[in-house]
């Protein structure tokens, strides 16, 4: 429970003269569900950005498992084992809710390209049993029954749900949500939460999510870093955040402009 | 050294006729962000209205700067006219559609006027009226420099700093740019996004305009194909420059004419247009886009 | 041998097709149909690239040149088997043909794969060009004298049923990839990157795959075209045929195998069904409909003849529809 | 779209039962659109005043000519395809083809393989007539033309160091620029340059300083008339003095036109000269001008010939057959055509003498006549 797993070391993004992320530096423990929250424009989404390889920092260093991500482009980082959704839903929109999350699943595939020309044995029951794990996982959103709607005619918070789906199909070890429940009502974002514990508990996994929301992280996380501006301004446990005199102040600024 | 120095000034002659052209495509990919490939075919149609008034009036007989005007103001209406109406009933249309259907309607705008220019006009070249008479200005030795190459080079500046002028400091200029950034949003602010994005376009060609008449006047040849070849090395030209920057194409422009130039001059006349496509290709691997385009970080 | 069931019923149902072409028409239709078998393989192939893959290709005819050259030269000059098995050389320095197209289509595609939309048009553009002048510029293989003398398949029958086989190649191939967990990068590269990187999918593999595959179908084109023709010259390949390729993609529906067929057979028909209106007008309008016409279908039905669907899904549609 | 095409199939078939037995069925193909349509159309029209002349002189065999001409668009494969047409849907006894050498090698096999006479006027390469026996032409080939001017330049010019400037998309200029290349230092003389344009170019300045440089006595330019004047004014304007010289594809009033001055006193090889005292080219001229309200050039003259040729071979043939045609084209020989007194040899080529010509403005001056 104590090893880390993904660490940013000093992390710093720089758009021409604007730094979004100023040495950023924070851990993420096996098994741990963590939070990083912050007002609007805080710097989150290209924190996620950088641990996912979108971006490379331009400076620091991030490491999964101990290993440097650093040259790494998005899709290897995905192999080896981070994956995310996006906060303004990136499903395939052309494609059905099953190909959106076959296509997660490309990199277990067994087969080559030989065995889909001749139609071997191993492309089929390879298929059948990509398809049936790709089912199991829609199941947990209660989304089986729709794998053969094209995605973008989902409501909104299911396809939330399917980008969810999605990320799991790689295999994750770790997994980022940026900003699961938003647009969700309180139930909703309830229900949600809830099945996020589970399927931590039942795939083994680790979580870091982004909430703009303090109050929704609050219940769940067990880790929280806060981030104002670019700079980490706290971290903690929730009792810690919910306690800390420049977290509050950092909201209510935020409050002010908007 | 003499022939060098002819072949920088042949190369900026050169560069300055595809700057003319190059002008059109980056103003239109600047706003709408589509490749306007029927843009070379309406200068085409500007060098024929302007040689048929030229004739209807009668005006080989009296050359001088006012003829000239005149002319250009001729193409400058009939481009404009032919600008509007292709952007009225070929592109409107397909405002939203996929970007491959635009270019597709374009290269279809772009044949149809290729081959009606054919039914039409006939397929024969031309002769364009000599509206003014070239002359040499300076000498050095065997080097000379003729005044058309030096109209074509400060018409092109001209025409730059204009538009330069009309998209960065005027009100149109603004509401240019706002469609350009998003169209949406600038319709909801106001702007009237049809108007504008007509406005582009009637601007756009009759700069097509303003070139096919210089062109006629430098090579009177004209005929309905004239378009294709210079048409496709401009929209290099403006690619090269960075295409939506009014600069880069004129910059992208010189450089392709001067590098043609010096192509067929120390390397090999017979691969001229290979290099030129290969210069195009290196600078957008290393540079994607362009010289002065600025890269955009998509936003995740 | 099951993965051959259906490649083997296609080719009974066009071997019956041919037939019928053969006893039934005229040389001259029969010419019009091998030129739509070329142009049929031509939109399958680009539209991996154009309509799975979402990346904008205008340098087919480049790699189809390729392919034609590669054929014109190595068949007129190399024999390597019995007269009896001559067809079975051409298959080979067809394969062959598509395999200098494949590795052109590599080197094009590594480095400019990277860039999106109109610069990877203009930069395809760009390659295609560069090989239509460095032909003009290769005496050994005519320069622009074109190269002639290229053996012909001989009777009809043959050629439509050597090239019927190469349609069902790349239908199947691309059918099957399509159909599949490679097949399912293709269209994730199409529908997002960002997304797709993130999901693990290495798009710039996948991008030069579908290239290289593309390219490949594009060079055997150009192999059964030189055939065809039995000369070829630069000006058969020049930027109006990736154009015409490009045209062919869209008016079939973007990523629809079958509009795709369709759409070919259609632009390759469409200029000779018109030529009869010559005698009513007195000039050669032909161009100048088919490009009002490519105008209004563009503006009418944008997303293609078949819009994304395949016939099989509009006929699952209709039969479920009407039971 | 889909209600059209019913329509359409109508009037695709519709072409094949217009026939006439009363009508002799001849096919022509040429580029009418397309970037070579300015060439093609020149040929036709001296086809069509060709066959105008005949029909109104009470045709062949008493029957009048039908005259079937399909658009190549400029593409090899529309000529493959137009021929076929011509032959398998519109059935008719003989082609005529179209300007450029590369149509004419995919047409050519076509008319070959279906025993069709087929009769190019101005493809100069000299494989065309290689497809078979069924095919002829009544032009020079590239290596005569390109002799004659070599010749012309060494031996009466006597020029010692010439350039050469070549059309690199057009394979008739690059076959008259090697056969020139080869044949003038044959006899000794220098090539100083060799550098090339491709047709559609506009702007020659870049090649014509780097041949300056070189300051040749001479520039052998075989392209067309549609380039040749922009280079001309161009190299003038660069003070390149040296005579400009150029083959049968300079041969149009245009010419002048474009090149202004700058054309005056330069040197073409051609078929005919228009100050013949010959009564069939001042007629021709004549009735040509009064049809379509121009000076015909090379290419309408050619096309003009072709036809004739090809009509006076059906009319001396006793029957309409294929192989009839073919055997009486075979035997033409001292045809008095306008583009010279015309004999087709064993290879079906036409053996007939050139002229050099000089241009004055609108005139074109008779130099010299070279035999073959």
């Amino acid at each position: 429970m104590s090893a880390v797993l993904l660490e940013a070391r000093n992390i710093t993004m720089q758009f021409g003269g604007l730094k979004a992320v100023d040495s950023l530096q924070f851990q993420v423990k096996k098994g741990q569900l963590a939070g990083l929250i912050g007002p609007n424009g805080a710097g989150k989404t290209t924190v996620f950005n950088m641990l996912t390889g979108v971006y490379q920092p331009t400076h620091g260093e991030v490491f999964l498992d101990g290993q440097s991500l650093s040259g790494l482009r998005p899709y290897e980082i995905s192999h080896l084992g981070i994956t995310r959704t996006f906060q303004n839903i990136r499903l395939f929109k052309g494609l059905n809710v099953l190909e959106n999350v076959l296509i997660a699943a490309h990199q277990h595939v067994q087969y080559g390209l030989l065995d889909t020309l001749l139609q071997t044995k191993r492309f089929k029951s390879s298929e059948q049993s990509l398809r049936s794990k790709v089912i199991d996982l829609l199941h947990i959103f209660n989304l089986e029954k729709k794998a053969l709607e094209p995605a973008s005619s989902l409501p909104y918070g299911e396809q939330r749900k399917l980008e969810i789906v999605r990320a799991l199909a790689t295999d994750p070890k770790i997994i980022l949500l940026d900003e699961p429940a938003a647009g969700m009502n309180h139930s909703e974002t309830h229900q949600l939460m809830e099945t996020i514990a589970k399927i931590r508990s039942q795939f083994n996994l680790t979580v870091l999510l982004i909430e703009h929301d303090m109050k929704l992280v609050m219940g769940i996380c067990e880790n929280i870093a806060v981030l104002d501006h670019g700079v980490k301004i706290e971290e903690g446990a929730p009792s810690v955040i919910q306690n800390s005199a420049k977290v509050i102040e950092a909201y209510l600024g935020v409050e002010d402009e908007a | 050294m003499h022939d060098f120095v002819q072949h920088i000034i042949n190369g900026i002659s050169l560069g300055s006729i595809y700057a003319l052209i190059a002008l059109g495509y980056t103003m239109v990919y600047g706003i709408l962000k589509m490749i306007n490939f029927a843009h070379s075919d309406v200068y085409m149609i500007g060098a024929f209205a302007a040689y048929y008034v030229a004739r209807w009036l009668g005006i080989e007989a009296q050359p001088g700067i006012a003829s000239l005007l005149m002319l250009i103001l001729v193409s400058m209406l009939a481009c404009g006219f032919l600008g509007f109406l292709i952007e009225r009933f070929a592109y409107r249309p397909l405002r939203k559609a996929p970007k491959l259907n635009i270019l597709i309607t374009a290269i279809g705008v772009s044949l149809f006027l290729q081959y009606s220019g054919q039914v039409v006009f006939g397929a024969d070249p031309k002769v364009f009226p000599e509206v003014m008479t070239d002359y040499v200005l300076l000498t050095f030795g065997p080097v000379e420099l003729r005044s058309f190459d030096l109209t074509v080079l400060g018409v092109s500046l001209v025409a730059m700093l204009c538009l330069e002028f009309l998209i960065k400091k005027t009100k149109v200029g603004r509401a240019m740019r706002a469609v350009s950034s998003n169209a949406l949003v600038a319709s909801m602010l106001g702007v009237n996004t049809d108007k504008i994005i007509a406005f582009t376009f009637v601007v756009g060609s009759s700069l097509a305009g303003v070139g096919s008449v210089l062109v006629g006047m430098k090579y009177p040849k004209i005929d309905p194909l004239m378009g294709m070849m210079i048409g496709l090395k401009a929209f290099v030209a403006a690619v090269l420059g960075g295409i939506g920057n009014i600069g880069g194409a004129v910059l992208g422009a010189l450089i392709m004419g001067l590098s043609e130039e010096m192509v067929v001059a120390y390397l090999s006349s017979t691969y001229r247009d290979a290099f030129a496509f290969g210069i195009l290709i290196v600078i957008l691997i290393f540079k994607p886009a362009g010289l002065l385009g600025k890269y955009s970080v998509e936003k995740v | 041998m099951g993965f051959l069931k259906r490649p083997f019923l296609a080719f009974l149902a066009l071997a019956a097709l041919g037939l019928i072409v053969n006893f039934g028409f005229n040389a001259y239709i029969q010419l019009i149909v091998l030129f739509i078998l070329v142009n049929c393989l031509l939109s399958m192939s680009l539209n991996l690239v154009n309509g799975y893959t979402g990346q904008f290709s205008l340098g087919h005819a480049g790699f189809m040149a390729i392919g034609a050259y590669f054929t014109a030269f190595t068949s007129s000059k190399i024999h390597f088997l019995p007269d009896s098995l001559q067809l079975l050389e051409f298959f080979v320095f067809i394969f062959g043909a598509g395999l200098a197209a494949a590795l052109a289509g590599f080197i094009v595609g590594l480095p400019s794969l990277r860039l999106k939309g109109d610069y990877l048009a203009i930069v395809t553009l760009g390659f295609g060009e560069i090989i239509r002048v460095a032909l003009l510029n290769m005496d050994f293989l005519g320069g622009p004298r074109g190269y002639s003398g290229i053996p012909s398949f001989g009777p009809f029958m043959v050629s439509f049923l050597f090239a019927s086989v190469w349609i069902l190649i790349c239908f199947f191939t691309i059918w099957r990839i399509v159909h599949s967990s490679h097949g399912r990068g293709f269209l994730s590269v199409r529908e997002d990157e960002i997304a797709a990187e993130a999901m693990g999918i290495n798009t710039t593999e996948m991008k030069v795959k579908a290239f290289v595959l593309s390219s490949f179908f594009a060079g055997v084109a150009g192999g059964l075209f030189a055939h065809f023709t039995a000369f070829i010259s630069p000006s058969s390949f020049t930027f109006l045929q990736s154009v015409n390729a490009v045209i062919m993609v869209v008016l079939g529906g973007m990523g629809s195998m079958t509009g795709a067929i369709v759409a070919a057979v259609l632009i390759t028909a469409l200029p000779e069904l018109l030529r009869p209106l010559q005698d009513l007008t007195g000039i050669d309008l032909r161009m100048v409909i088919y490009s009002l016409a490519l105008i209004l279908m563009m503006i009418l039905r944008p997303q293609g003849l078949f819009g994304g669907y395949e016939l099989t899904d509009l006929w699952r549609k209709y039969v479920r529809r009407s039971a | 779209m889909k209600r059209l095409l019913p329509i359409l199939c109508v009037l695709f078939f519709l072409g094949a039962c217009t026939k006439n037995t009363n009508e002799i069925v001849i096919g022509e193909y040429d580029s009418l659109t397309g970037s070579d349509a300015t060439f093609g159309l020149s040929s036709n029209k001296g086809v069509r005043m060709a066959f105008d002349e005949i029909n109104d002189a009470g045709g062949i065999k008493g029957k009048k000519i039908s005259l079937i001409t399909l658009d190549d668009q400029g593409k090899n494969e529309e000529a493959a395809s137009a021929t076929t047409r011509l032959i398998t849907h519109n059935k008719v006894i003989a082609i005529i083809g179209g300007v450029a050498s590369g149509r004419s090698k995919a047409a050519a096999p076509i008319a070959q393989a279906h025993k069709v006479p087929f009769v190019s006027p101005s493809s100069t390469n000299p494989d065309v007539t290689k497809a078979g026996d069924y095919i002829f032409r009544v032009c020079f080939i590239d290596p005569f033309q390109g002799l004659v001017m070599a010749k012309f330049a060494r031996e009466n010019l006597n020029l010692k160091k010439v350039a050469i400037l070549r059309d690199v998309k057009n394979d008739y200029s690059v076959g008259l620029s090697n056969v020139f290349k080869r044949e003038f230092a044959d006899r000794g003389g220098q090539i100083v340059a060799d550098l090339s344009y491709q047709a559609g170019d506009i702007d020659f300045k870049a090649q014509l300083t780097e041949i300056r440089s070189k300051s040749p006595d001479g520039i052998y330019i075989p392209g067309y008339y549609t380039e040749v004047g922009l280079i001309a004014q161009q190299a003038r304007q660069l003070g390149i003095k040296a005579p400009l010289m150029g083959g049968d594809g300079w041969d149009s009033d245009k010419l002048s036109e474009i090149g202004k001055q700058a054309i005056d006193g330069n040197y073409y090889s051609n078929h005919y000269t228009t100050e013949s005292a010959d009564p069939a080219v001042t007629e021709f001229i004549k009735k040509f001008k009064a049809k379509y309200n121009e000076t015909p050039d090379a290419l309408a003259a050619l096309g003009y010939d072709a036809a004739r040729i090809l009509a006076q071979a059906i009319e001396r043939a006793p029957d309409l057959s294929g192989k009839a045609i073919r055997d009486e084209l075979a035997k033409t020989k001292d045809f008095p055509g306008v583009t010279g007194k015309i004999t087709l040899n064993e290879n079906r080529d036409a053996v007939k003498s050139a002229v050099i010509i000089q241009v004055e403005g609108k005139n074109r001056k008779f130099i010299t006549t070279i035999n073959p």
